[in-house]
């Protein structure tokens, strides 16, 4: 659904997300230990396994972009493996761009990361349920941006864009509404079973 | 394994090229497709991506697939470009009127973007995705980028297995999704649970690297010298890219 | 004597290979019937076939007194023949054992409060219901398989279709699983590699080689062995 | 007889539970020692314990002729003491065989064409090496459980510990598994709850039970058995 392919923005815009892109993943790879790649790395590949399975919304169906539960689980880290999982997507199955992949980066990680960092303290210390609510606030909340982003990459690129990118907007609700009850349940599970994997990244294997 | 099903028992000279030269190749054919300005220089990489498509090892009915599988997100684009944008009404459907404008650049953008995924899928979509991982590197895509790139590899089809077999039996003892809350829950259920799964796994691959004398550093191989067909393949696409550009400079 | 399911003919494949030719089989009311074979000889493809998961290429597959073809069709057969998966990491996807194994009831249209009660009556047939309110990813594997079992049974089937039930289990826990299966007069088909136990539960049985079903005979008869006992010592 | 590793009231805490408690064993060279218990005594917990993934809260563990305390301690007693893990799909990381069994090798510093030679030539010697280009995620569960074994002992380790290495392994690769293992003569502490197999390898057994260690007395003796046997039905 944010899968912007090669053909439709500007030079700039491509290359304005290029640049940020690249930055976030380096910061991103810079707050992981080498010790700890294959746990981000496995991650990655849940969260790129669970992207693929469509969720049906009445007679149609959509993919999950998960980004509000990926920047809870993983933090910065979400950069790298976002970054991946969208070259590999352009590559094997032609979503996406290979131009466009910073542009795409940005826009579905980077609120992630923020709203992410920002909401997985909350999350663990609270209890199942208030960890539902904040993650299913925090997962629809990400969509919308990246709606809101998505948006803006097309109005940047060209006027033409201006007037179709704002009803684009509104297609970004039912995945927003799907997005944050699957992500609410989601955390409530694993506020349940396993808690600690909300606790941040840390690297008790390089003690 | 690449994840693409290819056609096999024929040897495809494609797949003899360095991993290099095709992601570099991809590259430049991508960028080219990009830049055309006119329709003319739009439909003649169309055609020139397809036909090195049709050199390559994907199934034909698969790329064609593939072609039309266009995301939600383009099908919105292409219907609301027309009525948007302004011009001359070309057809009035009641209140709305799509314009020539917003036709011509649709199809312009219908060219471009499959131009772009004809090249990638020619030349990308049926390389192994180790040999990929090994070429990004030599490139100098950086080595803890690589590695978290063949981890997904390795991981993302044994998740995608696991959780098939999770909806197998969420099917197996009765459900069916419908639109109300137990459903979502379910749903969340599900996610959760692959979520926990994976992070399980995760601890104990680690663990088990560490048992083979893992201490951070990954052992990455090397990648053969470029050969001939390499440097034919290159001068080629080189050269047509080129004759292309020029063209529609002039168009 | 009812005749609860019927394969005739049925051909699956998988990834371009046939993994099962022409295979024919019924199953009939209060039998408890045996699949064995090697591992790969299709025991799971199978069991996935009769409810659906496996689409069939070729055959009929008759089942509960109808022909069954497209998915709506299973979707009743898998209310009615209930399954175990191979693998009991596959089949718990719940928080909590007690969602779980309400699951079920709850899709086949019970209320919220009956699908609990049936849930929470299920579980203490079988002495579990200290499990409970236990989260299922921290149960031992034969835990696990109890549950799994728990919650395919609280949906009343008129059949079981059972993949290597006594997989990971120790020998307490088969013994538990055994007692189990022994006491419902439910008509079932167990894949299992372990003979011990299909001598105790098993009234026929088929064998699964090369794609193809067999029938086999089932018989009993006495061996002198050497076997390996460790006691603990206590001298 | 070497002493190649013991332990002394060591006692291990998972999620603040006591998981083991007071334990004490040790492994001379050449010795197959065979760890039995029910599911969830503790038995995979102590393989962990001795090799340091699993942190002791108290006691000592004497290895290769130290003391171990520290994960820097553990390193080489991993590399000495190589450790098959109870699920395969945990242990094979790397996408082609020849690269997993590599893995090892390489990490003791090998390089690289040495590293490679030396997979291929132990996937040889058990006769595997027509698997060496697979995909790891490809192989079946048995071959899955073979190449992980190849790939551990392809580092030469002075011990071998085996966490039920016979799991979902159906009789033809549990025969071949048994001759791989009686070929060597490396000292290997083998988990399993699967009697007849140790009854062919363990040189030594041990109980555990309830988070303890107990000694266990071998014996064989003769029994009369009645047993299960299915034929194919030819007549
Ligand atoms: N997901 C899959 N995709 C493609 N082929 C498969 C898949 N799973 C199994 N197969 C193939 O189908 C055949 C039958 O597999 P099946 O799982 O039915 O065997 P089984 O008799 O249950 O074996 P086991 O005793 O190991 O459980 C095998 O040759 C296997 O390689
Ligand atoms: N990841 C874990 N976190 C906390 N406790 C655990 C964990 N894994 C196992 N345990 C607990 O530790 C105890 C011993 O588990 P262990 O895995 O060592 O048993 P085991 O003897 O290997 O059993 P099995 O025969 O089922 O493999 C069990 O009570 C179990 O509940
Ligand atoms: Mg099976
Ligand atoms: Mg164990």
């Amino acid at each position: 659904m944010a899968h912007i392919p090669d053909g439709v923005l500007s030079l700039p815009v491509l290359v304005g997300g290029g640049v940020l892109a690249a930055g976030a993943v380096a910061v991103g790879l810079k707050r992981i230990t080498d010790l700890e790649i294959p746990r981000v790395a496995i991650l990655a590949s849940g969260f790129f396994a669970l992207s693929l399975f469509a969720v049906p919304v009445g007679p149609s169906s959509v993919h999950l972009l998960l980004g509000g539960l990926m920047g809870i689980v993983l933090g910065p880290a979400i950069f790298p493996a976002v970054f991946v999982a969208l070259l590999l997507q352009a590559v094997m199955f032609g979503f996406g761009g290979l131009t466009t992949l910073g542009v795409n980066v940005v826009n579905i990680a980077l609120p992630g990361a923020v709203i992410g960092t920002l909401c997985a303290p909350l999350i663990a210390r609270a209890t199942p349920k208030r960890a539902a609510l904040i993650a299913g606030l925090a997962s629809a909340l990400a969509v919308a941006c990246t709606g809101l982003l998505v948006a803006c990459s097309l109005a940047l690129s060209s006027a033409d864009y201006t007037l179709s990118a704002r009803v684009m907007i509104a297609t970004y609700i039912p995945l927003m509404i799907v997005e944050g009850l699957v992500g609410g349940f989601c955390i409530s599970f694993v506020k349940r079973v396993k808690p600690e994997l909300l606790a941040p990244l840390q690297s008790e294997a390089a003690q | 394994m690449a994840f693409a099903p290819t056609r096999d028992d024929t040897d495809f000279a494609i797949e003899r090229l360095d991993p290099r030269t095709r992601i570099l190749g991809a590259c430049a054919m991508v960028l080219a497709a990009v830049a055309m300005h006119s329709v003319s220089g739009q439909i003649a990489m169309v055609a020139a991506s397809a036909t090195l498509a049709s050199f390559a090892a994907l199934k034909p009915r698969d790329m064609f697939h593939r072609l039309l599988h266009v995301e939600g997100f383009m099908v919105v684009l292409l219907v609301l470009l027309p009525l948007t944008m302004e011009g001359r009404a070309v057809i009035s459907l009641g209140p709305l009127a799509l314009s020539d404008t917003g036709l011509r650049k649709a199809f312009a953008i219908v060219l471009k973007v499959n131009a772009a995924v004809l090249a990638t899928m020619a030349l990308l979509a049926t390389l192994e995705p180790v040999r990929l991982g090994r070429g990004l590197a030599t490139l100098g895509l950086p080595a803890r980028l690589v590695h978290i790139l063949l981890f997904l590899v390795r991981y993302q089809t044994l998740f995608r297995d696991e959780g098939a077999r999770l909806m197998e039996a969420m099917r197996a003892r009765g459900f069916t999704p419908r639109l109300n809350l137990r459903t979502w829950a379910t749903y969340g259920n599900f996610t959760g649970m692959l979520l926990v799964r994976s992070m399980e796994r995760a601890e104990r691959v680690e663990e088990s690297m560490r048992c083979r004398g893992f201490s951070g550093k990954f052992p990455l191989r090397g990648t053969k010298p470029f050969q001939a067909a390499d440097i034919i393949f290159a001068g080629a696409l080189a050269t047509l890219l080129a004759a292309l550009l020029a063209w529609d400079a002039l168009a | 004597m009812t005749q609860l399911i019927e394969l005739k003919d049925v051909s699956v494949e998988r990834d371009g290979a046939r993994v099962l030719d022409c295979v024919s089989m019924t199953l009939n009311a209060g039998e408890k019937l045996a699949v064995i074979g090697s591992n790969g000889a299709g025991k799971t493809t199978l069991l996935r076939t009769i409810v659906g998961l496996q689409k069939k290429s070729a055959g009929t597959i008759h089942a509960f007194g109808r022909d069954r073809n497209k998915e709506e069709d299973f979707r009743e057969v898998r209310l009615r023949a209930a399954y175990l998966f191979q693998d009991a990491d596959d089949q718990l996807f719940c928080p909590t054992v007690i969602e779980d194994v309400a699951f079920g009831p709850l899709n086949m249209g019970l209320s919220e409060d009956v699908a609990m009660d049936k849930a929470l009556r299920t579980l203490a047939r079988f002495g579990l219901a200290h499990l409970a309110p236990r989260v299922t990813r921290k149960l031992s594997g034969g835990e696990k398989r109890l549950v799994c079992l728990t919650a395919i049974l609280a949906m009343d089937p008129d059949v079981l279709l059972l993949d290597e039930p006594t997989n990971s289990l120790d020998a307490h826990h088969v013994e538990k699983l055994v007692e189990i299966l022994n006491q419902l007069d439910t008509a079932m088909i167990i894949v299992s590699h372990d003979r011990p136990v299909l001598d105790r539960l098993a009234s026929r049985a088929l064998l699964m080689k090369k794609q193809r079903l067999e029938h086999a005979v089932l018989h009993r008869h006495p061996h002198v062995h050497e076997h390996l006992h460790i006691h603990t010592d206590e001298a």
